[in-house]
């Protein structure tokens, strides 16, 4: 088997005696988009600069491809990354300068320096604004004149530290899918940071939660949002419904566990009298008038107690004993009229309840 | 009054004529402090970045010295280097007494703490993440320090201007180890002590017309690159 | 001796001299005596010897004392001055390191000065415009030489700077006996020639012109005259230095 | 080097003895250029800080001339005030020439374009939105310059460094306006030229151990102040 | 009837010769929170350093309450305002001096100024970092300090620009429904921008939608969710079917519009003939197996072409004809097969057809 892109074993970053950073081991592999979420000060950036080779690891190595990165080779592996930096300094020159900083640093040839400009140029939208300078920039276009540079660079591996902070909700979303059909064209190996769940799902394939400095999950995107490995994941993800419970019965392969205020099948292995905890995401909560026959097993009735707009999709609060929260449309809100009061029924498939032992 | 509308007066004669004697002396002026600033700035911009970029043990107490070293007495280097240089000195084998070596030498000194102090403190001043982000985007160490030295040149030319025009206007130094030696170690500065001390004042003043005139230029170049580009300033946000 | 006087009209009284007086130490012990007995207070500006009397000429000083013969009648032909006064003298000597390379020991002086630059060994000049630097001019017109090459240096220092510059060099010098006395423990030169007449090196008081200069503090002036030519100031001189050199640095004209 | 360490002898002795003639010299050096710092700092901060904020028309052409005022030589400082200062002169009736009040008047010339330079250079190169930040939270213009001035402290205390130590080792202005009058306008840096002169290094080495004591006492401290909470600098960037 | 809080008329901003900003009028009344909306380098920075009293306007006139804002009284009124900025600049001493220098400048006294560090401290989760320095943080504790030094202000008017950014998911959620409860609560006036869709519909009532440093929508959110102003804000809010059509028939209050491919039934006033625009949202698209009778009168059978997954939500494009783009749940995705290549019916009633004549 060929060797991954980039490896990492035990590597640890302190700054001022706290450990900021303890990853046991961490591989990646050519062309596939990979996500880092985690908490506000998990140690996200700090992993980035390390894997972008600017700062010398506590303790631990790094491998790119077959070779540890060590003082000799660390300037050659680093041109072979570009990281976009969470908060970007702008050289006091002109965007233009700005944007070509890397390839000059590199020594590219004049005339392909400018082809590159014009590529990057036209994708991020900066035609007329490259020979301001950056403190005449607005937020969103400073952002995507930061995007610019790194990506010019077309480098093997792209470390992106929260790219699409500061833009506009339209030029994000075109700019996702270009990225996107991007990577998958060019098989740029991408690794990003983002604090929104839409980015992540929409961009990469693989996802690697931390928390504290460790890696606490690392996965497919869809089997992190299913199934997160705990509370503080959970939460990040966004699972507003969280329920703590005991095994009652078995029920072959399912499970029935008591919460307060209620019970739900649910799709987890232990033995009668285990505790779990039960995580049910809002947009797998079905919400009808009546009971319907169907697949789902647990229903319940409830009364709505709070409607929160999100736009024009609605997180709805229901009060069946315990609070379930469930997410519908702004049709659906109106078709059913489902407004604080009303009594309706939730249906929640036993297999998109995440069970969790304590 | 008079005598100064006098001074400008023989100062034009003076310097239409194009005295020979004159041009010497302002040649080697420039050469002796041209070539003082030059070595203060290949030490002193590295040793300034140094200091401003690296920590260490005892980093406060050296910077401590290069700032109080801006207020090294030129007499005293002076005084120091002479008896450094002086045949009974522990130097005096070198026989550089008395030579424009030993000018550029004292000159050395004294510009060397004002360069590297300023450059240490433009660049302590900068966002240290520009390094960050300098080598994020695949500069090499080298690249990432010019970088540096350009974000912070406000400050670094401002400490070459202020090392080129001390040493070009310092008087103590050069006269101690100088010894205003005509036709050999005379240069600008000691030119007017001495037309002034023969009372020839209309002479002394030409000759600071010429001094100013010098370093008014090399300044005037560097204060160019220095603003170059720097109109980041002033949004409106003080009107 | 004159008694404790009333304070003056004007007590600032600026004394512009040459460097030696002041670099022998000789104004140090004078000047508080002064000040006491005819309560001013002297400012003494030591300069070159031109400079001195460029600031007679504007008006910048009150009162000279200088030691530049030929300026001094000058000074006085153009109208500047008031009185002028002898004061006391010193006398010049010629200094050469001790292995004496040009063997001018014992020549003439003015014979030892051609005989130095035609062996080409280094001669120091003080080139300043200074009473020495007239006095050796004076001396090389006496044997017809316009001095200049490669080894006369023109040191254009004070008499201090130059005599450590002609030490170092291992040059000859024309130095006043009085600055060689008192810097003569770090210096290797010796006396070479000494005691004829040209050497004499006498020290003149100089007032100003009343009607030429209205800011200048005249009577101040006179008051300095008064003092520097009392027999007791005089006395003064005569044994100043004597302590310390085992001879006097001076010695009084007035009495 | 019999002569440097008889001179280090020397200066224990005068030091220790506390010869009130020293320590008279020693008291006026520090007034004369001490306020003569004072002065410049309260003129070339407000200066300085103004040239970086403002944009006008000959905005540059002004900063060069602060900035060629780092090469103004003292020695023609000296002399220009003292062509002014004299009786002869057109503030002749001031009677200020040979007074430590010409002393200040001439250090303040040197001192002030090295501090408005060095001003200028530290503010602008800060981010000009420091003072939108400032305001933002409720800053007047008043504490929004404050701000900025100690943001800009390492090169502001840097220029007031220079500025010290420029004036209280500097020689040709003093002696020119001045006069090294005994008990006068006698301060350090005359007195050691005079001590050298009368060939007694000894003390001309006491009195420059002296001078350099007190500069390097004050710019120890401002030393202290400016690095006070400078720990910006370094991340690990560079090793 | 009272003055409002903040009134604007014909403010210009103009930079290097180019108009930034030129907005005719614009008023805000106590208590009610308001988004400013608009894609990158439209003004709002801009606009918001201009109400803080930042700036000089080129032109126009700022009252607060009855009066005008002058030289004389500008200090006064900024002081009424907090502003937070987009891109924070920290003062170089700790977190601490950082978050109360807005009150030392108003000098406070200082028990007053422990009692508000408290208080933020607690809401912003920053007791741990109070003597770090600023440039020790992470991204997010970064933002979260800029956002405590203009909470503890508690000024009448809050501008925030975009205050969440940097944040992580779990923070950003708790915060904006703790700020919802406080500016509810306290009435505290507040402005601000953001580029995320849920956050403006969260936190705000009003929205103020700019273009190029114009105001070209002013309204409910809810009105501006479903009514855009014109093509940009449709964009910007996260339209994705746009179809351009002609009427051809009226029906009553109805008219039935003939597009490329198909037709609508849409409640649109015009003449046959008329062309129109038409924008859908996909959270307004019903997805089913088959025809269900309801309210819905637009049917339309179609093929998926592409399924994007935004987390457990689904944004699928039916080729109908034309493109139609619809949201689905993850559930109503497995329970009705919703793969590329499945053949199913999109629902979109009349009234939730934005139409708008050309
Ligand atoms: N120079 C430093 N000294 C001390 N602690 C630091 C330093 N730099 C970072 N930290 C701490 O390290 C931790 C990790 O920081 P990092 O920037 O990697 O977080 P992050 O995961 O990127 O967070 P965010 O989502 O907020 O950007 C934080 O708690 C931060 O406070
Ligand atoms: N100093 C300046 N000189 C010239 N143009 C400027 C200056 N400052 C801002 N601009 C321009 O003004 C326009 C508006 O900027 P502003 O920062 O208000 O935009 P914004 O709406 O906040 O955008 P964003 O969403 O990207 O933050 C932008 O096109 C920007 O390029
Ligand atoms: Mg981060
Ligand atoms: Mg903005």
């Amino acid at each position: 088997m060929a060797a991954p892109l980039l490896k990492v074993e035990n590597l640890k970053q302190i700054y001022s005696g706290s450990t900021i950073l303890d990853i046991d081991s961490f591989e990646l592999n050519s062309g596939e988009p990979t996500v880092i979420f985690g908490p506000n000060g998990s140690g996200k950036s700090t992993l980035l600069r390390l894997l972008a080779l600017l700062e010398r690891p506590s303790a631990g190595k790094i491998f790119y491809g077959e070779s540890e990165v060590g003082p000799k080779n660390s300037l050659f592996f680093s041109r072979e990354v570009a990281l976009l930096l969470q908060r970007p300094i702008f050289f006091s020159s002109s965007v233009r300068e700005n944007i070509i900083f890397g390839l000059k640093a590199r020594k590219v040839e004049k005339s392909r320096i400018e082809e590159g400009l014009k590529e990057v140029a036209l994708l991020f939208k900066l035609e007329s604004l490259l020979s301001k300078r950056p403190h005449e920039l607005s937020g969103g276009q400073a952002q995507r004149v930061n995007l610019a540079r790194a990506f010019i660079l077309k480098p093997k591996l792209l470390l992106l530290d929260e790219p699409f902070s500061a833009l506009d909700a339209a030029i994000r979303e075109e700019l996702i899918s270009s990225l996107k059909r991007a990577i998958t064209k060019t098989s740029q190996t991408t690794l990003f940071v983002t604090h929104h769940r839409e980015e992540a799902a929409l961009l990469a394939k693989r996802m690697v939660v931390m928390l504290d400095g460790k890696i606490v999950q690392d996965g497919g995107v869809d089997e992190v949002f299913t199934k997160p490995a705990g509370l503080e994941v959970a939460k990040l993800i966004g699972i507003e419904t969280i329920l703590h419970g005991r095994i009652e019965e078995r029920l072959g392969e399912l499970a029935k566990v008591i919460v307060d205020g209620g019970s739900f099948i649910v799709d987890v292995s232990g033995a009668p009298g285990n505790e779990v905890t039960l995580f049910i995401r809002p947009e797998d909560v079905f919400i009808a008038k009546e009971r319907v026959s169907s697949s789902i097993r647990n229903w319940f009735e409830g009364e709505i107690v709070e409607v929160n707009s999100l736009g024009r999709l609605f997180l709805l609060t229901l009060n069946s004993g315990f609070h379930l929260k469930a997410m519908v449309t702004g049709l659906a809100r109106e078709e059913l009229g489902l407004d604080v009061g009303a009594k309706v029924w939730a249906g929640v498939k036993s297999s998109s309840i995440h069970a969790v032992k304590e | 009054m008079d005598l100064i509308i006098k001074g400008f007066k023989e100062a034009a004669k003076i310097l239409l004529s194009l005295d020979s004697q004159v041009v010497e002396i302002t040649k080697l002026t420039l050469k002796i402090s041209g070539s003082a600033t030059l070595v203060a700035l290949l030490i002193g911009i590295p040793l300034g970045l140094f200091l401003a970029l690296y920590r260490f043990p005892g980093r406060r107490l050296v910077a401590s010295l290069i700032n109080t070293g801006m207020g090294l007495p030129p007499v005293v280097v002076g005084l120091f280097l002479a008896l450094l240089f002086w045949r009974s000195g522990p130097l005096g084998f070198l026989e550089i007494m008395y030579t424009p070596f030993a000018m550029v030498a004292a000159q050395v000194v004294i510009a060397l703490p004002l360069v590297t102090g300023f450059t240490m403190a433009a660049v302590g001043a900068l966002d240290p993440d520009i390094i960050l982000q300098a080598r994020a985007l695949g500069a090499s160490k080298a690249q990432a320090l010019l970088v540096v030295l350009r974000e912070a040149r406000l400050g670094t030319l401002a400490a070459a201007m202020a090392g080129f025009g001390g040493i070009i206007s310092e008087i103590g130094a050069v006269l101690m180890v100088g010894g205003n030696i005509k036709n050999q170690t005379r240069v600008l500065t000691t030119a007017i002590v001495l037309e002034t001390r023969m009372g020839r004042f209309e002479a002394a003043i030409a000759l600071s017309i010429i001094l100013m005139t010098l370093s008014f230029t090399v300044n005037y170049l560097l204060t160019t690159i220095q603003q170059r580009g720097s109109n980041n300033w002033p949004r409106r946000y003080l009107r | 001796a004159p008694a404790q006087k009333a304070k003056p009209a004007n007590e600032n009284l600026i004394l512009s001299t040459t460097t030696s007086t002041q670099d022998s130490g000789l104004l140090d012990g004078l000047i508080p005596i002064f000040e006491e007995e005819y309560g001013y207070k002297v400012k003494v500006v030591a300069v070159g010897s031109g400079e001195a009397i460029q600031m007679g000429k504007d008006g910048n000083a009150d009162v000279l004392l200088v030691h530049s013969p030929a300026d001094e009648e000058t000074f006085m032909n153009e109208g500047f001055a008031g009185e002028r006064l002898a004061v006391m003298h010193n006398d010049y000597v010629l200094l050469g390191p001790e292995n004496d390379p040009a063997h001018v020991k014992g020549m003439k002086v003015a014979e030892a000065f051609k005989a130095a630059l035609d062996k080409g060994a280094v001669f120091v000049s003080r080139a300043d415009n200074s009473g020495t630097h007239k006095k050796e001019l004076k001396i090389w017109a006496e044997v017809g030489v316009t001095p200049s090459g490669a080894n006369y240096l023109e040191s254009g220092q004070g008499m201090g700077d130059s005599l450590t510059l002609a030490s170092e060099k291992g040059a000859y010098i024309l130095a006043d006996r009085g600055t060689y006395l008192s810097m003569k423990g770090s210096l290797s030169l010796v006396i070479l020639t000494e005691g004829e007449n040209i050497l004499f090196n006498p020290y003149h008081v100089m007032t100003l012109n009343k009607a030429k200069f209205d800011k200048v503090n005249h009577e101040g002036a006179a008051d300095f005259v008064k003092f520097i030519t009392d027999p007791k100031t005089q006395d003064f001189i005569s044994k100043f230095g004597t302590g310390e050199f085992g001879q006097p640095l001076f010695y009084p004209d007035a009495a």
